[in-house]
């Protein structure tokens, strides 16, 4: 008998359907995975279980009982626990008061605090989840976070644990580690239902797969009668075509540059002089572990915050104390890794969200007046070009899926033509169709002259990408090397773990971490 | 010298007489503003419990009831607000100010029902001074703090319970969370709307006793619009003093002493206009607001209806 | 039965409920509730005169409600309007007072620019604190309400008091200053087609431009906003700006054309009130203008059925709280009647 | 205006009103710009209201809380609603009801408070001030520390004349006497008028009065809760606090309606601004109830000396309507 099963389930929003007739089955101790493109219905299908939506029809039985959740307090009491999408997390209380959050222990209402951070020390670091009980959650690193949201599943002691896009932040040495967890979790009989973009992934974990494509579930399968061709068939209806990078090397000019930047923030420096310089038509890639200055890097050459130290060179011309806006004017794109907080205008429609960036522009301002026609024309285009699954472009983007939400931020963007660009995660949280789409459209506005700086902590995607590669650590360039095809693997690990690749090796600070 | 701590001890003691009813009605409203739900209807709970408070110990001429009916009244607003607020998920501005008015005119209506048109004003007891042995006989604080009625002493208490269980219990975490990131504290399992309404009826409790303070420890009779805008100065006094118990107290005070301050100015016999004094209470509070800079922090779901189902 | 006209069954629904509860609070007076009715509808459409008061009462709620609308909309929660009223009120009355001689054509535009900018300062100071310091300005408006009042107070003693008379109030401002009477024997006057152009320069302004949309969009995400080169700070300010700037207009249009002189309670809380008109009229200006004919409309009305069935006052703020309230639960109420509602 | 003569000759048309001495169907309005229910001011007008209609037998019709952006509409309202004697209650009454007055030339208007006038509309100004005379000469006489006190609710004429009479009595009498004054610049606050009495009483007065209507109950309370003299305003407030209230200024508002009720009857009505004070019976103080005795015999002769000098016109209390300090 399965532990859990969902039969029938049906929702819709605005009478358009998310979920329709989905089915799903998962056995105890299992990891089972749940594919489908941006929009298909995955997260819709587990708030349901969840107890956050209420289904339109359909039955879900939980240990063989009938159950319908009405609220995640009644799915928890039954040991289902969910890390979601976007973390569900108090930024300004701790860790712990984080993961003990809605739990009654022993000294409610004044548990003693102490204690708790025993236990949870305890159980992080049986599953070899480092985390500081004591630090405030708004200060911690994406990483940290999803750490956290899974230490708060461990905690509760769930059965039944939803997973939904955990990878989506993590670096590769953070998601093998990461899986590490999940396999130990698999050991002891818990169940995982994993919700990703990433096929390896897949096929390196999951005991089951159901794929979920247009709100329909279309198949479930043990992983065994499966290959990632067949997986992506399922999920995007076609192969994926493997992505060619233009290998032409010698490149002219300087199109984005920085020099020496430094910045010190709350004490800490978290640039140390960070010099590259960025040919035309060229990507660089930068790789590192998250939080070793890529945010304060980007926030930098884009004068968002403080003024750093050093300089910032646009096509020679120094930017380092303009407006952001200037920077803008000036051709230089921008799209951030956090998109809701930085991008989005969340209770704003698609075609104001479009015009966030681009309100400038000739064609959609004149004389201070929206040209709405052009506006919503090239609205229509970008979600016509980009595969944005919408009901219109006058709803608020609130209401798309996550994935949709980030391909509007790239078409935006991207439409704005810039001269060099700065990209952080671009493909993050996007189905492989998507990332794919996206690839491309980096590498035609690297074909068009645009200077790329591109951040990821998916190795793969710089790889498949970058022309050179730089890797960052402690807020320091490590090293920077040709993406010839032929990339010494084990020293850019090297390297992104604080070490050297070259002789010279660095001592103490780094390396002890 | 001792005259320098006369000149203090009334200070104080006027300071406080006006602190009373803001920061009893800015204790509940901290509260429910700390779990996200803001009440400018503060003046309609004050004023239900200063005509509830009033009219009930008309009746029975006894002020236990007095004070429990005057809860009661502010119970009655806060909790209309909250299931405005919280189940219609209407804006909570609007239901502030519309039950400012509603409430206005409800309790000046009945009480021209109960007592009919007047040249009388009916009166009831006020509460007595309880005397504290021993430490009423402090020099300074002793007179201010321990020759008091229950009203300020329950003040004291409530500053002390309310601050504890703020940043000492897990109630506190709680009330944070569910005003901070109200889908986190949903989906770890607390009930959102459940400690929301709490939390108001906490904010209706105090409100509704600073109401009844009005009547029966201030005035001991009860009239049109009585409360005559302390609702908003303790809104006031709850954002000035951050939601933290004992700055909120801090604040009333400081509206207190202002106009403790105005009238000793007034009656020195300046030739100024005497609206160029009445309005010192309110200059005082932007002016100390001027030292709060970029310390405002609300919580991040003040004053936004949390639906489950929504994006 | 489409949702459309669910909609308007349920806002009938609203309409009786009111009407009932209203008839028990005027039937407990002992007053005549039909006759209470009948005054409440004759105030509103009974004569002319009596409609060009809804329109009287209508103009300031529209000036200052759009003002209020224009600062909720990029996060200002604007709170003084009752203070910025009173401050254009005493920049017009200082304007003509002192410089009497001016023509019409010179002095109105002229008074109407010192409310616009002096109401705007009176909020603009919140939003310069808020802005650059993070200070609430819900706190800095309500205060600058009393104190823009308390000065007021001042100066009907001082400077702007009649020299001839002993009442604290202004001299009659000159003829120049007065805006025209539009129908003759009635108080309507020409504010009102201040207050209509206003809102379509408003909505112009909010939904057709980029200075518009800059505004709107520091309201709903600070932080994008400055990631895309947007100040939020410089926004809010001039929203603000705006903001205080349309309520001045609103003290303005009341001297002008309505009182000719300054004097205390020149305003029966429409500051406040203007709140609930734009809340009501969900911050666009249509909707405001709507809202502030419905509630002026509401108050004629109420003090009409005063002065027919001797019923107190309070029965007009109990009638307008119901209302209110009412259409604030309409959708809980009639959840049955209007289906699952949109997204919730 | 030409629209609103029809309406007003309507009005007049049904009710008679040529038979003089015959009330039958004389309609009489009543503006009050505050709560009618507020045991003072306003109150007492309406009960003039309520008397004027036991005695005559007219219709009446009241408006409590208007607003001065209202007062205009509800004088043409009741004007157009055929009513022959419209009073406003309060200074700021005044010019609407002139202005008003001269579209409905067949009708009648009052305001008291005021200094308007015309072919048909009427001020009528109660001295207050007389009343408050004697109250200073009251209080001054019974401080034992030489310090009493005066709360005001707004700076303005009505209210100051009282103040500044309230101010000169209290020197006649003990010249060494100091009156604090306060303005508290609100009618309904009542806590803050209490708060003011207690700030002067903290600086040693201990005999208060006030003139703030429904805040100035405020001051009494501070009075009984301190054990101290006061007294009381607008009418006899000595139920409030039998202890404290030594006695009372009282304005006959009902006198005043009924009289210019009379004077409609009676076809006598002038324009005009018209003083009535103690001599006229409208402006009295109340009886002193449990302080008969308590008064020195000295002081009360004194008190009531004044009042037969002010009655019989031997003496005029000087009435100055902005606040000296
Ligand atoms: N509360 C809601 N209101 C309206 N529409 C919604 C709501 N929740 C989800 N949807 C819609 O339902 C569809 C499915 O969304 P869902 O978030 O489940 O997709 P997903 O499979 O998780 O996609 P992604 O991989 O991008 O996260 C989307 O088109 C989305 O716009
Ligand atoms: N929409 C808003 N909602 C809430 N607070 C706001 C809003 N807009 C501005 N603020 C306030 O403004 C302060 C400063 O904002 P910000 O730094 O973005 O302004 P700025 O225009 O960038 O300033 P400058 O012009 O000096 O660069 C914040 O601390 C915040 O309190
Ligand atoms: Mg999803
Ligand atoms: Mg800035």
């Amino acid at each position: 008998m399965p532990l859990l099963t969902m039969r029938n389930i049906d929702k819709s929003f605005f009478g358009k359907f998310a979920n329709q007739k989905v089915n799903l089955d998962v056995e105890a101790g299992e990891v089972h995975a749940l594919l489908g493109e941006n929009g298909a219905g995955k997260t819709t299908l587990m708030n349901i279980l969840y107890g956050i939506y209420t289904k339109d029809a359909g039955e879900i039985y939980y240990d063989g009982q009938p159950v319908e959740f009405r609220s995640p307090k009644e799915a928890i009491a039954h040991k289902i626990g969910m890390v979601h999408q976007h973390f569900m997390l108090v930024p300004t209380l701790t860790v712990s008061q984080n993961i003990t959050l809605g739990l009654r222990e022993k000294g409610y209402p004044c548990s003693n605090r102490k204690q708790l951070n025993q236990k949870i020390t305890q159980i992080s670091s049986q599953y070899g989840l480092a985390i500081d009980p004591d630090a405030k959650v708004n200060t911690l690193s994406v990483g940290e976070q999803q750490r956290v949201e899974i230490m708060k599943l461990l905690y509760r002691d769930a059965r039944l644990l939803i997973l939904d896009e955990p990878t989506a932040v993590l670096t590769p040495q953070e998601t093998k580690n990461f899986f590490r967890v999940l396999k130990k979790l698999r050991e002891d009989g818990r169940s995982v239902i994993l919700i990703t973009h990433h096929i390896p992934e897949v096929m390196d974990i999951a005991d089951q797969v159901t794929v979920l494509r247009d709100t329909r579930s279309i198949i479930t399968a043990p992983i065994t009668e499966l290959t990632e061709e067949k997986l992506s068939e399922y999920m995007i209806g076609r192969q994926l075509k493997p992505i060619e990078r233009p290998m032409d090397t010698a490149r002219e000019g300087t199109g984005l540059e920085v020099r020496e930047l430094k910045m010190i923030r709350k004490g800490v420096a978290r640039l140390n002089g960070i010099s590259f310089c960025i040919a035309p038509g060229e990507i660089l890639g930068i790789a590192g572990v998250d939080g070793n200055g890529q945010k304060e890097l980007v926030e930098a050459i884009m004068g968002i915050g403080k003024t750093p130290g050093g300089s910032v060179l646009l096509y020679g011309e120094e930017i380092k104390n303009l407006p952001i806006r200037s920077r803008i004017r000036r051709g230089l794109g921008y799209i951030s890794d956090d998109r809701q907080q930085d991008e989005l205008l969340m209770d704003m429609n698609l075609a104001e969200n479009m015009l966030l960036k681009m309100y400038e522009d000739k064609t959609m301002n004149r004389h201070g007046i929206i040209h709405k026609k052009s506006l919503y024309a090239k609205t229509q285009a970008a979600i016509e070009n980009y595969d944005i699954k919408t009901y219109s472009l006058e709803i608020p983007i609130r209401l798309l899926s996550g994935g949709n939400q980030q391909k509007l931020v790239l078409a935006r963007e991207l439409a704005g033509e810039p001269r060099a660009l700065v990209v952080s995660q671009p493909t993050r949280g996007l189905d492989i169709g998507a990332s794919e789409f996206i690839r491309e459209q980096l590498l035609a506005g690297k074909k068009n002259g645009c200077s790329i700086l591109l951040i990821s902590a998916d190795l793969e995607e710089i790889l498949a990408l970058s022309d050179r590669i730089a890797v960052i650590h402690g807020g320091r360039i490590m090293g920077i090397v040709p993406n010839t095809g032929e990339v010494d693997m084990t020293a850019v690990g090297l390297m992104m773990a604080g070490r050297d690749s070259m002789a010279e090796r660095e001592e103490g600070e780094d390396a002890d971490e | 010298m001792t005259e320098i701590l006369a000149v203090i001890t009334t200070y104080l003691a006027a300071s406080l007489r006006m602190a009373t009813p803001l920061t009893l009605a800015g204790l509940g409203e901290s509260c429910s503003e700390k779990s996200g739900v803001i009440n400018i209807g503060l003046e309609a709970i004050m004023l239900s419990g200063s005509f509830c408070g009033f009219i009930v110990t008309f009746w029975t001429s006894n002020l236990f009831l007095g004070i429990l009916a005057g809860i009661a009244g502010g119970i009655l607003v806060s909790m209309l607000h909250a299931v405005l607020s919280i189940k219609c998920c209407a804006d909570q501005n609007m239901i502030g100010l519309a039950l400012n008015f509603l409430f206005l005119g409800l309790t000046s209506f009945l009480f021209l029902k109960a007592f009919g048109q007047t040249t009388v004003l009916p009166t009831c007891d006020t509460v007595n001074v309880i005397r504290i042995p021993l430490l009423s006989e402090i020099p300074v604080l002793g007179p201010v703090l321990f020759t008091q009625n229950i009203f300020v002493y329950i003040m004291f208490i409530a500053i002390g319970v309310f601050w504890f269980v703020f940043y000492k219990t897990d109630w506190g975490i709680q009330l944070t969370a569910v005003g901070e990131h109200p889908r986190a504290a949903d989906t770890a399992g607390l009930n959102v709307f459940g400690i929301r309404y709490g939390a108001c009826l906490i904010n209706g409790i105090f409100g509704g006793m600073a109401g009844a303070y009005i009547t029966l420890s201030q005035l001991g009779f009860f009239m049109e619009n009585v409360t005559a805008g302390k609702g908003y100065m303790a809104l006031v006094a709850v954002i000035l003093g951050r939601r933290n118990p004992i700055g909120v107290l801090l604040a009333a005070m400081l509206i207190g002493f202002a106009d403790a301050l105005q009238f000793n100015l007034q009656t020195m016999g300046i030739a100024v206009p005497s609206q160029a004094f009445s309005m010192m209470p309110y200059v005082a509070a932007v002016i100390v607001l001027l030292f709060s800079v970029n310390h405002s922090s609300n919580p991040s779901a003040l004053g936004i209806p949390y639906q489950r189902n929504k994006r | 039965m489409n949702s459309k006209w669910r909609s308007v069954l349920s806002f009938a629904g609203v309409g009786a409920a009111c009407v009932g509860i209203s008839a028990i609070f005027i039937i407990l007076t002992g007053g005549n509730a039909l006759r209470a009715f009948a005054g409440f509808f004759q105030g509103i459409v009974g004569s002319a005169y009596n409609l060009a008061e809804v329109l009287v009462k209508a103009t300031p709620l529209i000036l200052a409600g759009l003002g209020v609308s224009v600062a909720f909309k990029s996060g200002f929660t604007n709170i003084g309007a009752e203070g910025q009223l009173y401050m254009g009120a005493i920049a017009s009355t200082f304007i003509a007072m002192y410089l009497p001689g001016l023509p019409a054509v010179v002095m109105i535009p002229l008074c109407m620019a010192g409310a616009f900018i002096l109401g705007g300062l009176w909020a603009f100071i919140p939003g310069v604190l808020k802005a650059k310091f993070g200070i609430s300005e819900v706190i800095n408006t309500i205060m600058f309400n009393y104190i823009a009042i308390n000065l007021l107070g001042v100066l009907v003693q001082t400077v702007l008091k009649d020299p001839n008379g002993y009442f604290p109030m202004s001299p009659t401002l000159p003829d120049a200053s007065a805006l025209p009477v539009l129908v003759r024997s009635t108080r309507l006057h020409a504010g009102i087609f201040i207050a209509i152009a206003g809102a379509v320069l408003i909505y112009l302004l909010i939904y057709k431009t980029t200075a518009g949309f800059r505004m709107r969009a520091v309201g709903v995400n600070r932080r994008a906003c400055s990631c895309a080169g947007i100040s939020a700070g410089r926004n809010l300010m001039l929203s603000a700006l705006i903001s205080g700037g349309m309520a001045g207009i609103a003290g303005f249009s009341e001297v002008a054309g309505l009182h000719h002189k300054l004097l205390e309670g020149i305003s029966p809380d429409y500051g406040y009130l203007a709140i609930i008109v734009a809340l009501l009229g969900r911050k666009h200006p249509v909707g405001v203008v709507a809202a502030a004919v419905g509630i002026a409309a509401l108050q004629v009305g109420s003090l009409s059925m005063q002065r027919t069935a001797n019923v107190p006052s309070s029965i007009a703020s109990i009638i307008m709280g119901t209302l209110v309230v009412l259409i604030l639960a309409r959708k809980t109420i009639f959840r049955k009647l209007l289906g699952k509602e949109e997204g919730i | 205006g030409c629209g609103s003569e029809q309406t007003a000759k309507e009005g007049s048309a049904g009710d008679g009103k040529g038979d003089a001495g015959k009330s039958d169907g004389l309609k009489v309005a009543l503006i009050l710009s505050g709560p009618a229910n507020d045991q003072g001011w306003n109150a007492t007008a309406l009960e003039g209201l309520k008397k004027a209609e036991d005695e005559f037998g007219i219709t009446s019709a009241y408006m409590e809380n208007v607003d001065i952006a209202d007062t205009e509409a509800a004088y043409r309202d009741y004007a157009a609603q055929g009513f022959d004697l419209i009073v406003g209650h309060g200074f700021q009454f005044g010019e609407p009801a002139a202005k008003v007055g001269k579209e409905f030339p067949d009708q009648y208007f009052m305001a008291t408070e005021s200094n308007s006038q015309g072919d048909n509309m009427a001020s009528y100004v109660m001295s207050c001030e007389e009343g408050a005379y004697l109250m200073g000469m009251l209080c001054a006489g019974m401080t034992k520390t030489n310090t009493i006190g005066v709360v005001g609710g707004f700076e303005q004429p009505s209210i100051t004349k009282e103040l500044e009479a309230f101010k000169i009595a209290a020197k006649e009498v003990n010249p060494d006497v100091k009156v604090l004054e306060i303005y508290i610049n609100s009618f309904v606050d009542a806590s803050l008028g209490k708060e003011a009495a207690m700030s002067m009483i903290d600086q040693g007065a201990d005999v208060l009065y006030h003139v703030a209507n429904q805040a100035g109950t405020g001051v009494i309370t501070a009075a009984q809760e301190k054990g101290l003299l006061c007294c009381g305003n607008s009418y006899d407030q000595n139920s409030i606090a039998p202890d404290s209230v030594m006695c009372s200024t009282v304005y006959n508002m009902p006198l005043v309606i009924t009289t210019a009720v009379q004077q409609v009857m009676d076809h006598k009505f002038e324009g005009g601004v018209f003083y009535l004070g103690m001599a006229d019976g409208v402006v009295d103080i109340a009886p002193f109830h449990d302080f008969e005795d308590k008064i020195p015999k000295e002081l009360m002769d004194q008190v009531l000396a004044k009042k037969d000098a002010i009655i019989s016109g031997e003496f005029e209390v000087p009435r100055i309507e902005s606040v000296t300090k």
